[in-house]
């Protein structure tokens, strides 16, 4: 197992900055999880540490070591990449055993470390077969024997579940869960999926236009965003945004004629000058009967279900709000809807980075 | 006019002895977003293609607003459709590409009732701006834009969307499909939304048909769903987490289940009609109750992972009988390997016979 | 494609290996530049020994064969000319059919399923693999009987023959590469199929036709057996004026190299122009486009 | 029947019924199927027609006697019709193996990307598109004994002088010389299709695995391009044997009737001695050999379209 770090890590192609001067430490036996938009650089950043893409400048470093000049076969790494990438000529078991084979393990040990990773993997009959014959998601389970069967000092997976249907990709991640705890291989995995990001990582790193936006663990990123993208990215359905424009007594919403009493903001945030954008995640928005302490009158416009989970939208100015409450059975005018003060978070509109949030200060 | 927009009658077709429909019957009502569900090769697409009339079924019938258009060519069928990855014709731009439709033969308007259209829609979907360009240069989210604006623009009696989004990242998917209910709304159109993502469909469509193997197994509303599951492998598909399951077998007027200390009267699933035969017991995660293993007719189990999504967590279950998983109430945390116990609801819960994965049992559950 | 940086073979095994591709180039770019050259020499310098690389080039071999400058009007006038305008005409009029042929073919065996498809394409290639001789035993005797014997026509239909199989392989690799989206979009939206035939997916293959046309060129450009044995002295093409060259009195080398030369460079000018889809070309669109 | 589907009843929609495609499929293959018929079909079942028939071409209207396989028996017994077939299986041998081995290794040294391999690459394609006539004559002006500059370069690097073409077994080489020239190049073409079908990140994934370049070459390049190289080979067994041009200018047939390959043995019955009947018979053999070799191929091209 290793501990990796990269400084100041960049990867250029020509004028392009794919990853633009990257730091990050991942501990011994950590799961991180590189989390952003396509093109932002995550896979760039990873292909980097694998020794499949030359950094253009910074250090990559196992345990202390700065290994930039090994090639990707001597960084004792393993990867499963996002297009299953299982020899087809080969069966199963064969395919397991490859890099064993390739790099002259004995015979008796090969065996040994087969079985061993088939009990895990609860891979029986199928060692046999081919991977031609067997689901997406099984070629992936066998992708990930291959990788594990070495116990690499670095698990790197690159989006190794978005070619799956929906219904294997959730085995799958738990299986994924379930073993990384198991067998305590430092794993960085990379997805543009934020469901995944939230439920593997121990910490995720929110990378967007070649940068770290923000390091921090699921439940960090999720209530205390460090800016207007990491709140938009983390969640889903995506946070409300809206701004506030200060007027007599209060903040007005957006250029709705709504208007919030001040002391639902902190003190920081009042007395700045800068133009301010509220953000709440829907499931902070409640219906209520009476008009409540903190919360504003509105026309609700649509109501839907998700599942379980019944949904209504209102329009704040020509923004789209959207809240979530079992009680959301009906549009109409003049409901009243609260809004739970410490699930709020104040931005910079210019910058997009935070302000003291009302519960903990940044 | 009946209130169906679209009826399919035991539709049947194979390709080179593979059998892709298998008897498929579906309903679609005017102005409902309709959503196909079902994994990769459950016949999805085929069903699309077959109401399109881009397929030769080989048995059934198709009924567009009550008439019988199986023998009818696709252009005047009057609908609309988007594919999931190629979708716009590379020698048009993107002007052209939207009122292709509205210069043929069988659709074809005046240039100014072409222009008019093809820009209101183009602002509906917000690529006003893009009208003039090159097709190749847009991204996927604009160019599946492109794609919704043809179909929206000629205003056709239905739209066909076959896995429209699922090529594109999680934040455009869901940012489109609200967009798409909103122009559902303004413009009371009929819409048939074939997706293999549960999220996708549920939260985009008013009902639901469960599609395998080629056959329907059941539609309707998510909440009949979730009260009334026609078969286990809608509950293996619907909810996140799932359905879980618990091996049975009837033992006198009781419910033995694999692995568990309790046992259930048969009498809450109302007339169970399987005897002798294998059954399994399936029980939505919300109605599972997790307690200490010290509380009274709690069966022992132990956490085998654990899955924090920020908001809410949840937990993987093991237990003699097999595995399940569960959301967390709030406040509530497991450890990897720790033991807890848990308690099977005496009212909720419906029996399948394992072959068939058929329902047996009739008990009602409200949500 | 390997780019990474592979682990160090030792160096002595990987200069080898070096040497032998080295000679395999030599031996293959070597005697087109040797024809090239020779077409260029005189007749004592085809001959001399050792064989000279600085020369003082000499046209009489390109006289002969156009029967022009000093070579005009006598006995060793080669006079090529009317055989090169037989093979211009037959290898055009042929490509253009069986392109045309081909397209059609190729599109409704890209787009459709229907029975015998399996044998229509069998039947067709075969005619790629047939061997030229075993069919003109009867060709020979049809043609005569036909009035074909000794005229362009009837090479045209040779022509035609010879590469119609190739032609819709390939324009059904090419149809392949289209997505049948194209026509499926165009039908729901109220066109018809022959219009999506025409106006959406031929432009989108334009670059397939020229390429088979460049193959089929070639093909019907290169072609001896056949006419070898169906012409006597009108319709006669240039492989067979240059094959004639080496009759009883032996062989004339100066001319047999300028016609060779004059033979080969529109291959080379048309190949150069469909590179790209060599692949296409060579193995009938089977393995797709690279 | 007029169909408003959609309640806005807008204008009514004309209506066609469903063409199934029937009509463009006869419309499309009728001129090909015509061209075949007429210049395959027609003509095959002619040879088998006339191939149990004794006649000749010079006098046809005179004696066309019907003897059943007559022919057949006399062909088969024929020793030097063996030797023809014997020569020509020696010829395709040599060819094949040696053009399938440099192919390959040349198809592998270019997978590498370095500066001007493209440039190379088509350069390396030009031979298999020159006429055979051209090859058949430059390669005999090439190797003559007295003048030819192979005989030159071998004496410079301290070989002796062969006498190419006026000994029996140098012919052979002599020939496969100029056709493997000819045809290396389109095992190089499919060698380097077989290698680039293998997605990069198969390589990525063996390298990441730690497995040196030749285990790759041997464990994950080969078997993976098999298929592909299968068909390359039947392509060329069935081209080499049939091989007829590059003969014709290169040896003559010579010296004697040495190097006569089976398409040589057709020619001369047929078109030198006129025997039309007996030429006809030896026709179907050859005919039958190749049809043959195409099944393989269809059928193997078949299962290759499924796998992918």
């Amino acid at each position: 197992m290793a501990k990796v770090e990269l400084k100041n890590l960049s990867v250029e192609f020509g004028a392009f900055k794919a990853v633009n001067n990257v730091n990050l430490t991942v501990n011994d036996g950590e799961f991180v999880v590189y989390l952003g938009p396509s093109g932002c650089g995550k896979t760039t950043t990873l292909r980097a540490v694998a020794g499949l893409q030359t950094a253009t400048s910074g250090d990559i470093l196992f345990d202390g070591q700065r290994i930039n000049d090994q090639t990707a076969s001597e960084r004792n790494i393993a990867m499963v990449f996002q297009f299953v990438s299982l020899y087809p000529h080969l069966s199963i078991a064969e395919n397991i055993v490859f890099p064993l084979k390739a790099r002259g393990f004995k015979r008796a040990e090969i065996a040994r470390k087969l079985d061993w990773v088939a009990e895990i993997f609860k891979l029986g009959d199928e060692l046999k077969r081919f991977p031609g014959a067997l689901p997406p998601g099984t070629k992936q389970k066998v992708a990930l024997a291959r990788a594990v069967v070495r116990d690499p000092a670095v698990l790197l997976l690159d989006e190794p579940l978005s070619a799956i249907d929906e219904q294997f990709r959730e085995e799958m991640r738990w299986e994924l869960g379930h073993l990384q705890r198991e067998l305590g291989v430092t794993t960085i995995y990379v997805t543009h999926d934020q469901r995944e990001a939230m439920s593997l990582a121990d910490r995720i790193v929110l990378m967007n236009d070649s940068q770290i936006v923000q390091v921090d663990e699921p439940h960090n990123l999720f209530f205390n965003p460090n800016s207007i993208f990491s709140g938009q990215f983390i969640g889903s359905p995506s946070m409300n945004l809206m701004d506030l424009k200060p007027v007599s007594g209060g903040f007005r919403l957006g250029d709705s004629s709504i208007v919030l009493p001040e002391k639902i903001v902190p003190d920081v945030v009042r007395n700045s000058a800068i133009p301010v954008r509220m953000g709440v995640r829907p499931r902070d928005v409640k219906l209520v009967d009476e008009p409540p302490e903190f919360g504003i009158e509105v026309a609700v416009e649509d109501v839907f279900s998700v599942g379980r989970e019944r949904y209504f939208s209102f329009r704040v100015g020509d923004e789209i709000a959207q809240g979530i409450d079992v009680r959301s059975t009906s549009t109409g005018q003049g409901r009243n809807v609260a809004i739970r003060p410490e699930g709020l978070v104040f931005f910079d509109s210019q910058t997009g980075n935070r302000i003291a949030s009302k519960g903990t200060d940044v | 006019m009946t209130n169906t927009m679209l009826r399919l009658q035991g539709l049947k077709k194979a390709y080179k002895g593979k059998p892709a429909l298998r008897g498929l019957d579906l309903e679609v009502r005017h102005n409902e977003i309709f959503a196909l569900l079902g994994p990769t090769g459950a016949g999805k697409s085929s069903t699309i293609q077959a109401i399109a009339g881009l397929l030769d079924i080989d048995e059934g019938d198709v009924f567009l607003n009550g008439h019988n258009v199986t023998e009818l060519d696709p252009s005047s069928r009057d609908l609309s459709i988007v594919f999931e990855g190629f979708n716009l014709l590379p020698m048009l731009n993107v002007f052209d590409n939207i009122a292709f439709a509205l210069r043929s033969p069988t659709y074809r308007e005046t240039e100014q009732e072409i222009t008019r259209r093809v820009q209101h829609t183009a602002e509906l979907l917000r690529i006003s701006q893009h009208l003039d360009r090159d097709v190749d240069t847009l991204s996927g989210g604009e160019k599946q834009r492109v794609a919704i604006a043809r179909a929206l623009v000629r205003q056709p009696s239905m739209f066909l969307l076959d896995e429209p989004l699922s090529s594109l990242d999680l934040k455009l998917r869901e940012g489109l499909r609200s967009e798409l209910r909103q122009i559902h709304q303004e413009q009371n159109s009929t819409m048939l939304y074939a997706t293999h993502d549960y999220h996708g469909a549920i939260s985009i469509a008013d009902r639901i048909g469960i599609i395998n193997n080629g056959r329907i197994l059941q539609s309707g509303t998510i909440e009949e769903i979730f009260a009334r599951p026609a078969n286990a492998f809608v509950g293996r598909l619907i909810g996140s987490p799932a359905m879980a399951f618990f091996d049975a077998r009837i033992d006198g007027d009781e419910l033995a289940i694999k692995g568990c200390d309790q046992r259930l009267p048969i009498a809450q699933f109302d007339k169970v009609a399987a005897h002798g035969t294998e059954i399994e017991l399936g029980v939505w995660p919300e109605d599972i109750e997790l307690v200490n293993t010290s509380d009274a007719g709690s069966n022992p189990a132990s956490v085998y992972a654990v899955d924090n999504r920020g908001y809410e967590s949840a937990a993987q279950i093991q237990f003699p009988g097999g595995v399940f998983r569960k959301v967390l109430a709030d406040g509530m945390t497991l450890q990897q390997g720790e033991h807890c116990g848990f308690r099977l609801p005496k009212g909720a819960g419906f029996l399948f016979d394992k072959a068939s994965g058929n329902r047996v049992s009739h008990a009602e559950r409200g949500i | 494609m390997q780019d990474a940086k592979l682990g160090g073979t030792p160096n002595f095994y990987r200069a080898f290996l070096l040497a032998l591709f080295g000679t395999y180039i030599f031996f293959n770019l070597g005697p087109i530049f040797w024809i090239i050259i020779s077409s260029l020499k005189s007749r004592a310098d085809l001959f001399a020994m050792p064989p000279k690389w600085i020369f003082d080039i000499d046209s009489t071999g390109y006289e002969s064969v156009f029967g022009v400058g000093a070579a005009r009007g006598t006995a060793s006038a080669y006079g090529v000319t009317d055989s090169l305008i037989n093979s211009v005409i037959v290898s055009s009029s042929g490509t253009f059919l069986a392109v045309l042929l081909g397209t059609l073919g190729g599109y409704v065996c890209s787009r459709f399923d229907f029975r015998g498809k399996g044998d229509f394409l069998f039947f067709v290639l075969s005619t790629r693999m047939l061997p030229p001789v075993a069919v003109l035993v009867f060709y020979h005797l049809m043609f005569a009987r036909l009035g074909l014997a000794d005229t362009k026509t009837g090479l045209v239909i040779v022509a035609i023959f010879a590469n119609v199989g190739l032609a819709t392989w390939i324009m059904k690799g090419f149809f392949d590469g289209v997505p049948k989206q194209v026509e499926q979009i165009a039908v729901v939206s109220g066109y018809s199929r022959m219009y999506a035939f025409v106006y959406l997916v031929l432009p989108m293959v334009r670059g397939g036709i020229a390429a088979t046309a460049g193959f089929c060129f070639i093909f019907a450009w290169n072609e001896f057996a056949f006419a070898s044995i169906l012409t006597t002295t009108q319709a006669k093409t240039l492989p067979v004026k240059i094959s004639a060259a080496s009759g009883a009195t032996g062989i004339e080398w100066t001319q047999i190299m300028s016609a060779g030369v004059v033979l080969i460079i529109p291959v080379l000018i048309f190949f150069y122009l469909i590179r790209k889809h060599l692949l296409m070309g060579m193995t009938f669109g089977i393995l797709g486009r690279s | 029947m007029t169909l408003t589907l959609n309640q806005t009843n807008k204008p009514l929609v004309p209506l066609k019924k469903k063409s199934s495609g029937r009509l463009m499929i006869l419309g499309f293959l009728s001129p090909t199927l015509a061209i075949l018929l007429f210049m395959v079909a027609y003509p095959i079942f002619s040879l088998i027609w006339n191939s149990v028939h004794q006649f000749s071409a010079l006098n046809l209207n005179q004696e066309f006697k019907y003897v059943g396989l007559e022919n057949y028996t006399y062909l088969l017994s024929d020793a030097d019709l063996w030797q023809r077939f014997i020569f020509t299986g020696k010829f395709v041998f040599v060819c094949v193996s040696i053009q399938m081995i440099i192919g390959i290794f040349v198809g592998y040294r270019l997978q590498r990307s370095f500066r001007g391999r493209d440039l190379i690459f088509t350069l390396l394609m030009m031979p298999m598109m020159l006429s055979p006539v051209v090859v058949g004559f430059l390669w005999r002006y090439m190797l003559n004994s007295e003048w030819g500059i192979v005989n030159y370069l071998m004496s410079l690097v301290g070989l002796g002088q062969v006498n190419w073409l006026s000994q029996t077994t140098p012919a052979l080489f002599a020939a496969a010389a100029a056709d493997t020239w000819m045809w290396t190049p389109f095992i190089i073409l499919l060698a380097t299709a077989a290698f680039r079908g293998i997605p990069d990140t198969i390589y990525e994934a063996a390298e990441v695995d730690g497995a040196s370049p030749a285990y790759v070459f041997f464990r994950v390049t080969l078997p993976m391009s098999a298929p592909v190289l299968f068909i390359a080979l039947i392509l060329r067994l069935i081209d080499s044997f049939k091989q007829y041009d590059l003969f014709f200018a290169l040896t003559g047939g010579g010296p004697g009737s040495s190097t006569e390959t089976v398409s040589f043995a057709v020619a001369k019955r047929a078109f030198n001695y006129f025997y039309t009947g007996e030429a006809s018979a030896l026709a179907v053999i050859l005919l039958f050999i190749i049809i043959g070799l195409s099944m393989i191929l269809v059928r193997h091209l078949n299962n290759m379209g499924e796998k992918n």
